[in-house]
């Protein structure tokens, strides 16, 4: 029985624009053999069970994780699959030990976006009774809400580029990273128009890559590191579906999944009490839209802060030390490599992009569907 | 007054993706070797010592690693078959296979893992059974592609008789 | 788990092959509607939402993102869970470790498929290794097929024994309202419907349907206050097999097989000895007549070669003594995402005393579940009607 | 044991195509038969919000009343957001450039999203009103709504 549930071991690739060297399956094992061999469990002893996170369109595969079940430790052994985001893999696994039915779980999030294409496969969210046809994707979805959202709060091209600055000048630093670089706010501004606002340096690139994390009830942690970091708090929610219901400029979900997870974790003024953030910026701008929905400033108010420098590295709050998601990761990987990274700086095992703060308290966010429709939380500490 | 039935709506539309399938460090040079030398490669597993077809980079069974590689016979003895009747679709071309034909699960000398394919004989309960001695035919050489679909099918080993 | 976890409430849509009448979200608001009614709950009770569905079947990404007008789980925690034709259990699970921690009270579970809008044979195919398997598109019949001729190969069983098992199902279907397949056949039927791939004939197989599962799970004292008949969830267990070696189809295979090794750890969780007399109905994933034999055999109903003298000897006919299947099944109603949900959900209409005209005659206190997907996987339920059963 | 050998990268084209065929439902039936024969834009009406929402729907997804009420929206509306599209995809039914825009149909609670067109790139603007301009044939699909244009 299990009151608290510690990360135990976090294994990511090297991110990369293209892996044609290896199968989803090979790339899945370089990590979950990587975690195995750092925190010296062995897979049928010590791991109970296993979570993956994928989509079987992303790997082209009808129900996708027969092409991990060998790797990840599921013949004759318990293998779930959740079909969103990888954060959502942290928020079940940590549930499942709560429930007392597991002690020690292996969690595994992969995609290939090189091997098809991402506004194909992204299209086929869109419903096909209303909106498919218009031929809808990711980015031109996200460009509707960037606009609402800078329309509504007056944020200025300069504040959402300047995320792109920081966060590919912090990549730099992150040695799993693959797009990083010195840019200037002119430069993400003059970078090739995608669907405005929205622009190439503002969004994601396409990546291959796996990140693999063990996750132990408190007894079983202790055993198996001296660094455990505490999952304190997690949330999960979802929005409305069409672009129309939702109001693009506000985050609904997203306050409702992290009130969830701060509630469990005690947290009452997340801004003096989260020391470190690692959110989902797929897109530029939805950084400083989910730093709102995570109470780290007021409504609206993002935009500035990020001016202010308070979000970098150095920062009094820093924001995606890690380079984020505009470094290179890939979709459905997204928020298992959020939980990864804020967990690193807990552990103080961030190295070059380690913030000089002490890390007490960490807060991850990650999404699934359309302009982060279902948002998933996760809060980390220490002790 | 008779009232008119609702007419229901539907929208027809072809969802096609795209991919660009890496075959991996292992079924690569399955693949290749197949195609350029004609030779059929398996993987064998360091600690329970089976031999997997195809190869892959871990045993299921023992968690590690399989490292050692060996080429296997391409003759082997059916393990299980059926007459298939169905005029399935192959996905990758969108051609149906002609019925009736023979598919059957071979059992490679030397390998522990079943190979599926065509088996080339009468689709005729009289003229096949478990237990077949089979050949592996692949295309002529420059006709591969390195796609199982290199291998024809397998086929009888001469003179053999249905046991009683 | 740390806390009991009762079933309070389920329903499931009329399933059929068409229903031109719905999009997605209407068909599975259908059972979600039932369900809560079932439990007599609103849906501002619900704690927390998962859905299984196997949406590559319906051609859609992402359905718990589109349907959740239809689910409910607008401002909602949640999941969506994808694991083959084992979902629909798979869910339940996910649904009872969420009771089980304590973070949650109620939680609604659903399953679906919507089967005629997608393109079923072509998916199908892309569970094969898209370059090892897939061009050859074998498809589920041929693995089935392999497997029935193994069976009769080394057991002796006839074409008439799975004929038996085609019957029993479709009789069965005929005494539930929801079944797709109500066919009123006989053996000669049976053994005279067209041959897909020997020995596989048309009535071997499960139909494609559109349907829809939903059932509605509480902690212990939610239950006791809100629920008249609660049924409790004793156990659950997952086994895989690997990618590759699909043995299960191979009857006299040494190795060791996923459901065999499923059924002896939740017998050992529940301490079991006699499976047959222990559980009182079964509900199990049978995609294809063998394939309902092969089980009696894995759950240790019978011993290894007799699950064909048992259909012959009508025991696991609906008044028989060890009573599988009573819905129809799997091989009457098959809309994937919700098959295996059905399975649980049957067996706790089955332990309430709710089944209808399918209900067994006799006094149900315990249920085991199976499910079936994947490269051969199952996901185990075990249900009791008290928690001192 | 064989000699270490590199191979290179072996990749295979394939595609994953699907047949489908969607139901539009009790509302989208509705909804379509009015858009095909009338070149009318309905919503359903929530009971108990009282909100119109845009697509039609059997049940709201805010308070879950179920509803059977349709209304006729439009056809004018406002543009409420929207974005210059500069790329092509098979998936898309126009050539770039084009507009996406999320459009509030007069009478609608919640925002429709579709085309922009016969308007200059640069006069875009959230508060633009609009008019849609139907398909002169129309299939019971949302491409009957080719676009809308300013008025």
């Amino acid at each position: 029985m299990a009151d608290r549930v510690a990360i135990v071991g976090i294994a990511q690739t090297k991110f990369a624009p293209k892996r044609a060297d290896v199968s989803y399956g090979e790339m899945a094992y370089e990590v979950i053999e990587a975690v195995l061999r750092q925190t010296g469990l062995k897979m049928d002893k010590d791991i109970d069970n296993s979570i993956s996170c994928s989509h079987d369109i992303w790997d082209g595969q009808t129900i996708s994780d027969i092409g991990i079940t060998d790797v990840i430790g599921g013949h004759l052994r318990n293998e779930e699959k959740m079909a969103l985001d990888g954060s959502t893999a942290v928020y079940y696994g940590t549930v499942g030990i709560l429930s007392g039915e597991f002690e020690c779980t292996l969690l595994m999030a992969h995609t290939k976006m090189s091997q098809t294409d991402r506004n194909i496969v992204n299209n086929d969210a869109f419903e096909p009774i209303y909106t498919r046809l218009l031929g809808f994707d990711y980015t031109s979805a996200a460009a509707l809400q960037a606009r609402r959202y800078m329309y509504k709060y007056g944020v200025t091209p300069e504040q959402v580029a300047r995320v792109v600055v920081k966060n590919l000048a912090n990549a730099k630093k992150n040695a799993v990273a693959h797009q990083s670089g010195d840019f200037t706010v002119a430069d993400v501004l003059s970078s090739p128009l995608v669907a405005s606002p929205l622009r190439k340096l503002d969004i994601a690139p396409d990546t291959d890559g796996a990140v693999a994390m063990i996750l132990a009830s408190e007894k079983r942690a202790r055993q198996i590191t001296k660094t455990p970091v505490w999952i304190k708090g997690i949330g999960t929610c979802y929005d409305a579906y069409y672009l129309g219901d939702r109001d693009l400029a506000g985050v609904f979900a997203l306050e409702k999944a992290a009130a969830r997870a701060y509630r469990m974790a005690g947290i009452k003024n997340p801004r003096r009490q989260i020391d470190v953030a690692e959110v989902g910026d797929d897109f530029s701008y939805q950084e400083l839209l989910w730093m709102e929905g995570l109470g780290l400033c007021d409504r609206g108010a993002a935009g500035r802060m990020v001016e202010s420098g308070a979000t970098e590295i150095k920062g009094k709050l820093p924001v995606n030390p890690s380079g984020g998601l505009l470094g290179g990761v890939p979709m459905n990987v997204y928020g298992l490599n959020r939980v990864a990274e804020a967990a690193l700086q807990v552990m103080g095992q961030a190295g070059d992009h380690q913030v000089s703060k002490d890390v007490k308290v960490a807060v991850a966010q990650g999404h699934s569907g359309f302009c982060g429709q279902h948002q998933c939380v996760v809060v980390l500490g220490k002790e | 007054m008779v009232q008119k039935e609702q007419e229901w709506i539907s929208i027809p539309m072809t969802v096609d993706v795209p991919y660009r399938f890496a075959a991996g460090q292992y079924l690569t040079k399955y693949l290749v070797e197949m195609r350029d030398n004609g030779k059929i490669f398996a993987v064998k597993c360091p600690r329970c010592k089976r031999v997997q077809l195809p190869p892959r980079i871990v045993c299921a069974e023992c968690h590690v690693k399989n490292e050692a590689w060996v080429e296997l016979a391409q003759e082997g003895t059916l393990v299980a078959f059926t007459i298939m009747y169905l005029p399935l679709t192959d996905p990758t071309t969108g051609k149906p296979h002609e019925p009736p034909f023979v598919y059957g699960s071979v059992r490679l000398d030397g390998a522990t893992s079943v190979l599926d394919h065509f088996v080339n004989v009468e689709p005729d309960m009289e003229k096949v059974w478990v237990g077949m001695r089979m050949r592996l035919v692949l295309r002529p050489k420059e006709q591969r592609t390195g796609d199982l679909s290199d291998i024809l099918y397998y086929e009888p080993l001469p003179g053999q008789v249905r046991p009683k | 788990m740390k806390r009991n976890v009762a079933i309070i409430g389920g329903g499931q849509t009329y399933h059929a092959a068409r229903r031109h009448d719905v999009d997605q979200a209407e068909m599975v608001n259908e059972a979600v509607r039932r369900a809560l009614d079932d439990a007599g709950m609103t849906i501002d009770e619900i704690d927390t939402i998962f859905l299984g569905n196997m949406e590559f079947f319906e051609g859609v990404h992402m359905t718990d993102c589109w349907l959740v007008h239809g689910t409910g789980a607008y401002g909602k925690p949640g999941l969506k869970i994808t694991t083959g034709g084992t979902v629909g259990a798979t869910t339940v699970c996910v649904g009872a470790h969420h009771i089980a921690s304590g973070l949650f009270d109620k939680a609604l579970c659903i399953g679906f498929e919507k089967q005629e809008e997608g393109d079923t044979g072509a998916i199908l195919s892309g569970v094969a290794h898209p370059l090892w398997g897939r061009s050859l598109a074998g498809a589920a019949v041929g693995y089935f097929a392999t497997m029935g001729s193994s069976y009769m190969a080394t057991w002796g069983a006839t074409e008439e024994h799975s004929a038996m098992v085609a019957v029993k199902a479709r009789q069965n279907a005929r005494k539930n309202p929801y079944a797709h397949l109500k066919l009123d056949i006989t053996i000669e039927d049976a053994l005279n419907s067209r041959m897909l791939s020997y020995p596989i004939r048309m009535l071997d197989m499960c139909p494609a349907s559109n349907g829809a599962c939903a059932m509605v799970l509480a902690d212990e004292k939610t239950a006791k206050k809100r629920c008249k008949k609660p049924v409790w969830i004793r156990a659950m267990d997952t086994a895989h097999n690997e990618q590759f070696e699909l043995d299960w189809r191979f009857v006299d295979t040494k190795r060791p097989i996923f459901s065999k090794v499923c059924a002896a750890r939740m017998y050992k969780k529940l301490g079991v000895r006699k499976p047959a007399e222990y559980f009182d109905v079964f509900e199990v994933y049978e995609p294809a007549t063998w394939a309902e034999l092969i089980w009696y055999e894995d759950l240790g109903l019978c011993g290894p070669g007799e699950g064909f003298r048992l259909v012959e000897k009508g025991m696991t006919n609906i008044d028989g003594p060890v009573p599988v299947n009573p819905s129809g099944g799997v091989l009457s109603t098959n809309c994937i995402g919700a098959s295996a949900m059905l399975r649980v959900w049957e067996a706790a209409l089955q332990i309430r005393g709710d089944a209808g005209g399918h209900q067994v005659p006799k006094d149900v206190r315990r249920a085991l579940t199976t499910a079936y997907g994947g490269t051969n996987w199952t996901v185990m339920t075990a249900l009791s009607k008290t928690l001192d059963d | 044991m064989e000699e270490i050998k590199h191979y290179e990268p072996f990749e295979v084209d394939q595609h994953l195509t699907a047949n489908s065929r969607y139901y539009a439902g009790r509302m989208g039936s509705r909804f379509y038969v009015a858009l095909r024969d009338q070149q009318k834009i309905l919503g359903a009406k929530c009971p108990k919000c009282n909100k119109v929402l845009w697509p039609p729907r059997s049940t709201c997804h805010v308070c879950f009343s179920e509803m059977t009420e349709t209304v006729e929206i439009g056809p004018l509306g406002t543009v409420e957001t929207f974005t210059v599209v500069t790329y092509n995809e098979p998936v898309q039914p126009r050539k770039a450039p084009f507009v996406y825009a999320v459009i509030r149909l007069d009478g609608a609670d919640t925002g429709m999203a579709h085309f922009l067109d016969e308007v200059d790139l640069d006069e875009v603007h959230i508060g633009m009103r609009v008019r849609p301009v139907f398909a002169p044939e129309r299939k019971g699909n949302i491409l009957d709504i080719r676009y809308f244009k300013p008025l």
